[in-house]
């Protein structure tokens, strides 16, 4: 199989759709003349016209919340958010709008927007920048929210996103859009609400989502190499829906987990993910889930600390090893 | 888009009082039927009739939460829902009765959505601020201040992006012009050309909130805003629906013929307080004021005295419609009170199109997390 | 001590602040002229005149900003948000302004800013109307969040609030305004930080926040009246800080815990709880960690209905009554 | 509030050749001693070089994220700041060395930002672009477009709280303007009379888009906006730091004076990317544009040409300040260089008031959520 990037497989994913579906627009800041901020959407605008791939200005209420507008119609957006950060000046747009329109009408009304962008830490851009508010989405019931953490599931996550008749919110990563890996040419597509197992162990459980997932296999590799520890790593790609089953059977059989992501602590994923495995295993717990998290602060900027606050391979392995 | 096209049609911020004989002269109106005069005397009537049955209703303790009455605003909804062709749309606030009313909506199924029944526009689901029906080109009902401008757009933009011959109405109030999404909206629809028409209806308050005390505007008022975005605008008589039919057809013809959008600031008042919950109603306004409204300025009455003149309808036949009116919504309450309310597994339906439409799923996983 | 209601303990606090430092000011919707949508301000626009208590435009970014600007001069201003629903369109304002300049600019900026209102369901206003953040506030370093349960813990907090040289979200009740409560004539604070046991207990241990620690106390009057059981009601209180110690004591003492929420399950207050007592008395627990929250759907307006979706007593007593 | 006052000084939009011989003349701007008018030629230099040397920095890989250069804008922050007193407060965007330099931070501090070191103004955890220094009214340094603009209008609401004759010159830039928390922080300006000066810095895009294609505006351009706010409102020439004087020397006046708002749009440009990893900065706009501005329209060029021709200096003593400021941000570079990064302990440092003075805090629970 040829090996891509993740943003390729992203831009695959949107060529695909745009052809399979003249309903569906690319809107967002930058993502046509320009070509994307990231070049997630490059050469989209050659290929496609002003129609289909649309710049808009700064103003991330008016526009997401034209594209709920617009969806009532049968328009289908695809939304760049430049960043995730930007979420917050739209927040009233995305969490009522979009969220609540189809239950307070009864069910008259069908948002089918999906809202895309990087959301992740790790590059420098402090505080402002760096918010990764998939909790916030996940708690929100109306909405659905994914975080693929590799080329094959990000293509494959995106169609689904934006053939689903619900508002999907997607969360990349503006590291991982470099990274490489195998995506087959055929076409396919990931159902939302599907579990991955990407390494089978026996020791432990780690249940990350997105970056999170790459530095926990990195991790179980090491602990393979070095310690012979063999780990188990669930990556969730999907936090709403969540595909418990894959997880509860996981920790049934390794009787350990750990719950690795980028976001803050209190209330992050992992909470939920916690609860959930103390309610449905608590008898073949042999130990406390335990949780990595960002280090409990804003993104701080200097390279070499923010480096420490995210969660890395390292952390995790002794983690793991403790936990042992 | 730079260069600024706004017709100022209308300027004098308060417009004179209506003149409804020379107002229905004008192109737009002259030709109304008979049959259509009386409707929107009916129109009108069948509004204020069921939005003082619904405050007795409120006030009998059947309705939770808030009651927005449009009670002194009826020519707006009805003048613009007139001018709707099978493309036109409308999205308002949660004053939206009259609206839903306006476009045809049954009494029945709003009385209904009122008191929290299964047979409800919404299903009880919305309540009083959140009534929908797509199916009759409209999109609500709105509680969050602002928050169904970018919506307006955005419907707009639909019917752009389908080629197709339309527009969207969208309501909003006074006070909602400081909303940031507003602003943007008004940039995107000038910046793209949308099809939009924003109405605000100006009826003077935002709670106990004069416009003085919220806007910060020129001498020609708050539609003049829409100069910094080089968009169409104009003021418009509340109290004269030819008035509002004859600036929402210009606005309507400018978006169906030109795809530019326009911002309407139509001139009128809310008689009853902000909400039904609102004690303070006329803490904030004169006794005086809202007499010299209903004495002066109402738009039914002013109406109803045009078309006795015009010997369009006799004492007898207005009393007719106003009884009918008054039936129909004492039976609409009726209904909404025999209604059942929804089951409560009602709760997680309507939450997710694929969880409503099982056998079309495609997603698989955990949607609901209780237990 | 004399009774008062929950809106008399929060006014009273605010005008022995406005009295104590003339740097506070109330601002928001209504809160002068009007009294205030919910009569919490009524009559301190007469006391303290236009200067003090400023009524605001329907601009919560710009007026919630404005006063996380001022605060950097030395003002501390009150915020009135009519619901914390509306602060979804001031979000980016408020999480990211408010809680990321003292930690951007190295600590040289302090931000004594409150907002405040209320944040509840239970009324009939629907669903963009019932929106209860404090999990996402929590989950914001930089940030503090109360949710006071009572008119002496609302005034006792309130005050802290007013006095804390950090952004304090505090989030009230519609309802809880009219509940009387006794509350002392002579001053008093209460520390952010520190929960309350509400009711002492042996059986099992309940662990609230705002409304749903009067639900649990009524559940636990009938536990003990129907069922001869005894529970403890710990009140939160406040949910960042948080009082881990007196929760897990209580659960070391009970062996069982039940969180209850008027919040959304997934990656509500309750996950974060629950992770915190099974990785902190994992030992101790005789069984998983339950709890209850609002049904997981959008605030349904149907009044029979939206009963029924939010926690009640009648609820809880059944839930407990599982768990035993 | 509701009548416009809006003067008109400079309404045409793009502003003609600054004129410095004349502009010099201007009431504000002819009493300028010697040091001063060589002083703005020094902080301008000092600015572009430092801007020049963090470029090659970036290169270099040792600073993270975006650096957003301010290289043509000099102007702009130097003029700005050379009119402001002890009770006049300046923040900005992320585009904010310039401004940061101006109010008279160092360029040690500065650098070491950059570089994310524990000598830097934020002890190295805001980055490029959130340097802050409030001893000196510098208050950001804000990387959400538009964000910053309520905290502008919040800052002059603390100074009329407090009764300081002072103002807040808030700096957005030109695709800023379609943020709604702009929009509202426009509106509570005008509708409070906050002594806060918005000033559009224009270089004509936002990121690859112009300005036509963002903002749907008037023939009088952006700043005309404020016309809807019955706000002051001005367009002013950033090639010439005399312009720019007396255009925002006016705006404090009424700031000071009458505690009113004003909304400046200062024409200028900037040569280099939205930001250094801005890849395509060149695609769309033409070199010859840029061209023309760097040969034609350069504020910093323009304004030695005119002190040179003033002889206020000779090309020697020009050199010296060129090669001062040059060394200057070397040194800086290399004081960077050779400072340690912040402890790691520094990660939960400065999140909150309380914990950063233990002996003071009045709470009790946990601040922080890890294990
Ligand atoms: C964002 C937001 N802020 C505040 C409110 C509370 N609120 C509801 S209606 C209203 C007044 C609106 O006045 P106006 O826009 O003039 O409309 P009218 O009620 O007069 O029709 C307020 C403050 C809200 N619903 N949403
Ligand atoms: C709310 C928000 N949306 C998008 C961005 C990404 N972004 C940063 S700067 C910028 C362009 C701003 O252009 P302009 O306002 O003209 O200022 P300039 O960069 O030209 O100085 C964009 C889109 C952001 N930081 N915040
Ligand atoms: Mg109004
Ligand atoms: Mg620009």
């Amino acid at each position: 199989m040829p090996k891509i990037t993740y943003r390729q497989a992203l831009k695959d994913a949107f060529i695909e759709e745009l052809n399979r579906d003249e309903n569906v627009v690319i809107i967002g800041e930058e993502v046509a003349q320009y070509n994307g901020a990231y070049k997630v959407t490059e050469g989209l605008y050659e290929m496609f016209g002003p129609k289909r791939i649309v710049d808009a200005p700064i103003s991330e209420a008016g526009f997401i919340g034209m594209g709920v507008g617009a969806a009532g119609l049968g328009v289908r957006p695809v939304m760049e958010l430049m960043f995730w950060s930007f979420s917050y000046v739209a927040w009233d747009q995305m969490m009522n709008n979009a969220a609540t329109v189809r239950y307070m009408s009864g069910g008259l009304i069908e948002v089918p927007i999906v809202i895309r962008g990087p959301a992740n830490g790790g590059t420098g851009v402090g505080a402002t920048h760096s918010h990764t508010p998939e909790n916030f989405i996940a708690n929100t019931p109306g909405l659905k929210v994914v975080c693929p953490a590799t080329a094959y599931d990000a293509k494959g996550l995106m169609k689904a996103a934006i053939r689903d008749n619900d508002p999907v919110y997607v969360m990349e990563s503006t590291i991982l859009y470099g990274y490489e890996d195998e995506v087959p040419e055929e076409e396919y597509v990931i159902p939302l609400g599907k579990a991955d197992v990407k390494r089978q162990g026996s020791d432990l459980t780690i249940v990350a989502h997105g970056m999170s997932v790459i530095q926990s296999l990195e991790a179980a590799k090491e602990l393979e190499e070095k310690h012979d520890i063999d780990v188990e790593v669930v990556d969730l790609r999907s936090i709403r829906p969540l595909d418990e089953e894959t997880v509860i059977e996981s920790v049934k059989k390794t009787n350990r987990a750990l719950l690795v992501e980028e976001n803050k602590p209190f209330c992050g994923v992992g909470s939920q993910i916690a609860y959930m495995i103390q309610r449905k295993a608590f008898d073949y717990l042999d130990a406390p889930v335990e949780r990595i998290s960002a280090i409990d602060a804003p993104a701080i900027y200097s390279p070499p600390l923010e480096a420490v606050q995210l969660p890395k391979a390292d952390v995790i392995v002794k983690k793991v090893l403790e936990m042992l | 888009m730079s260069t600024a096209n706004a017709s100022k049609r209308h300027t004098d911020i308060k417009p004179k009082k209506a003149d409804l004989a020379k107002e229905n002269k004008l192109a737009i109106n002259k030709s109304l039927s008979k049959d259509e005069l009386i409707g929107y005397y009916r129109d009108m009537i069948r509004i204020r009739r069921f939005e003082e049955r619904s405050l007795r209703v409120y006030q009998q303790g059947k309705i939770a939460g808030f009651l927005h009455l449009y009670i002194g605003q009826e020519s707006i909804a009805v003048g613009c829902a007139s001018l709707m062709g099978e493309h036109d749309h409308l999205i308002t606030t949660y004053r939206c009765h009259g609206h839903a009313l306006a476009v045809g909506m049954t009494m029945n199924e709003l009385a209904a959505e009122l008191q929290g029944k299964a047979t409800g526009c919404s299903k009880g689901k919305g309540g009083s601020m959140h009534f929908f029906d797509p199916s009759k080109n409209f999109w609500g009902g709105h509680g969050i201040v602002g928050g169904q401008t970018p919506l307006g757009a955005g419907i707009a933009y639909g019917l752009k992006y389908k080629d197709l011959k339309g527009c969207c109405m969208c309501f909003l109030g006074d006070g909602a012009i400081n909303q940031g999404a507003f602003h943007e909206s008004l940039n995107l629809a000038a910046l793209w050309d949308l099809p939009v028409i924003f109405i605000i209806e100006n009826n003077g308050y935002s709670m106990g909130t004069s416009q003085e005390r919220s806007s910060a505007h020129p001498k020609e008022g708050l539609a003049a805003r829409a100069e910094g975005y080089a968009m169409n605008w104009a003021h418009v008589n509340g109290e004269s629906i030819f008035d509002i039919r004859e600036a929402v057809g210009d606005a309507i013809k400018l978006a169906h013929e030109e795809s530019k959008p326009s911002l309407l600031e139509i001139h009128t008042y809310r008689y009853q307080g902000h909400s039904v919950a609102d004690a303070n109603a006329k803490k904030y306004r004169t006794k005086e004021e809202i007499d010299d409204y209903r004495k002066n300025h109402d738009p039914l009455n002013l109406y109803k005295e045009y078309i006795l003149s015009k010997k369009l309808l006799t004492e007898e036949e207005a009393k007719e419609i106003d009884k009918a009116a008054k039936e129909e919504a004492d039976n609409a309450a009726k209904f909404a009170e025999e209604s059942p309310y929804p089951p409560v597994e009602d709760i997680t339906a309507d939450v997710y199109w694929e969880t409503d439409n099982p056998d079309q799923r495609t997603s698989e996983g955990r949607m609901f997390f209780n237990d």
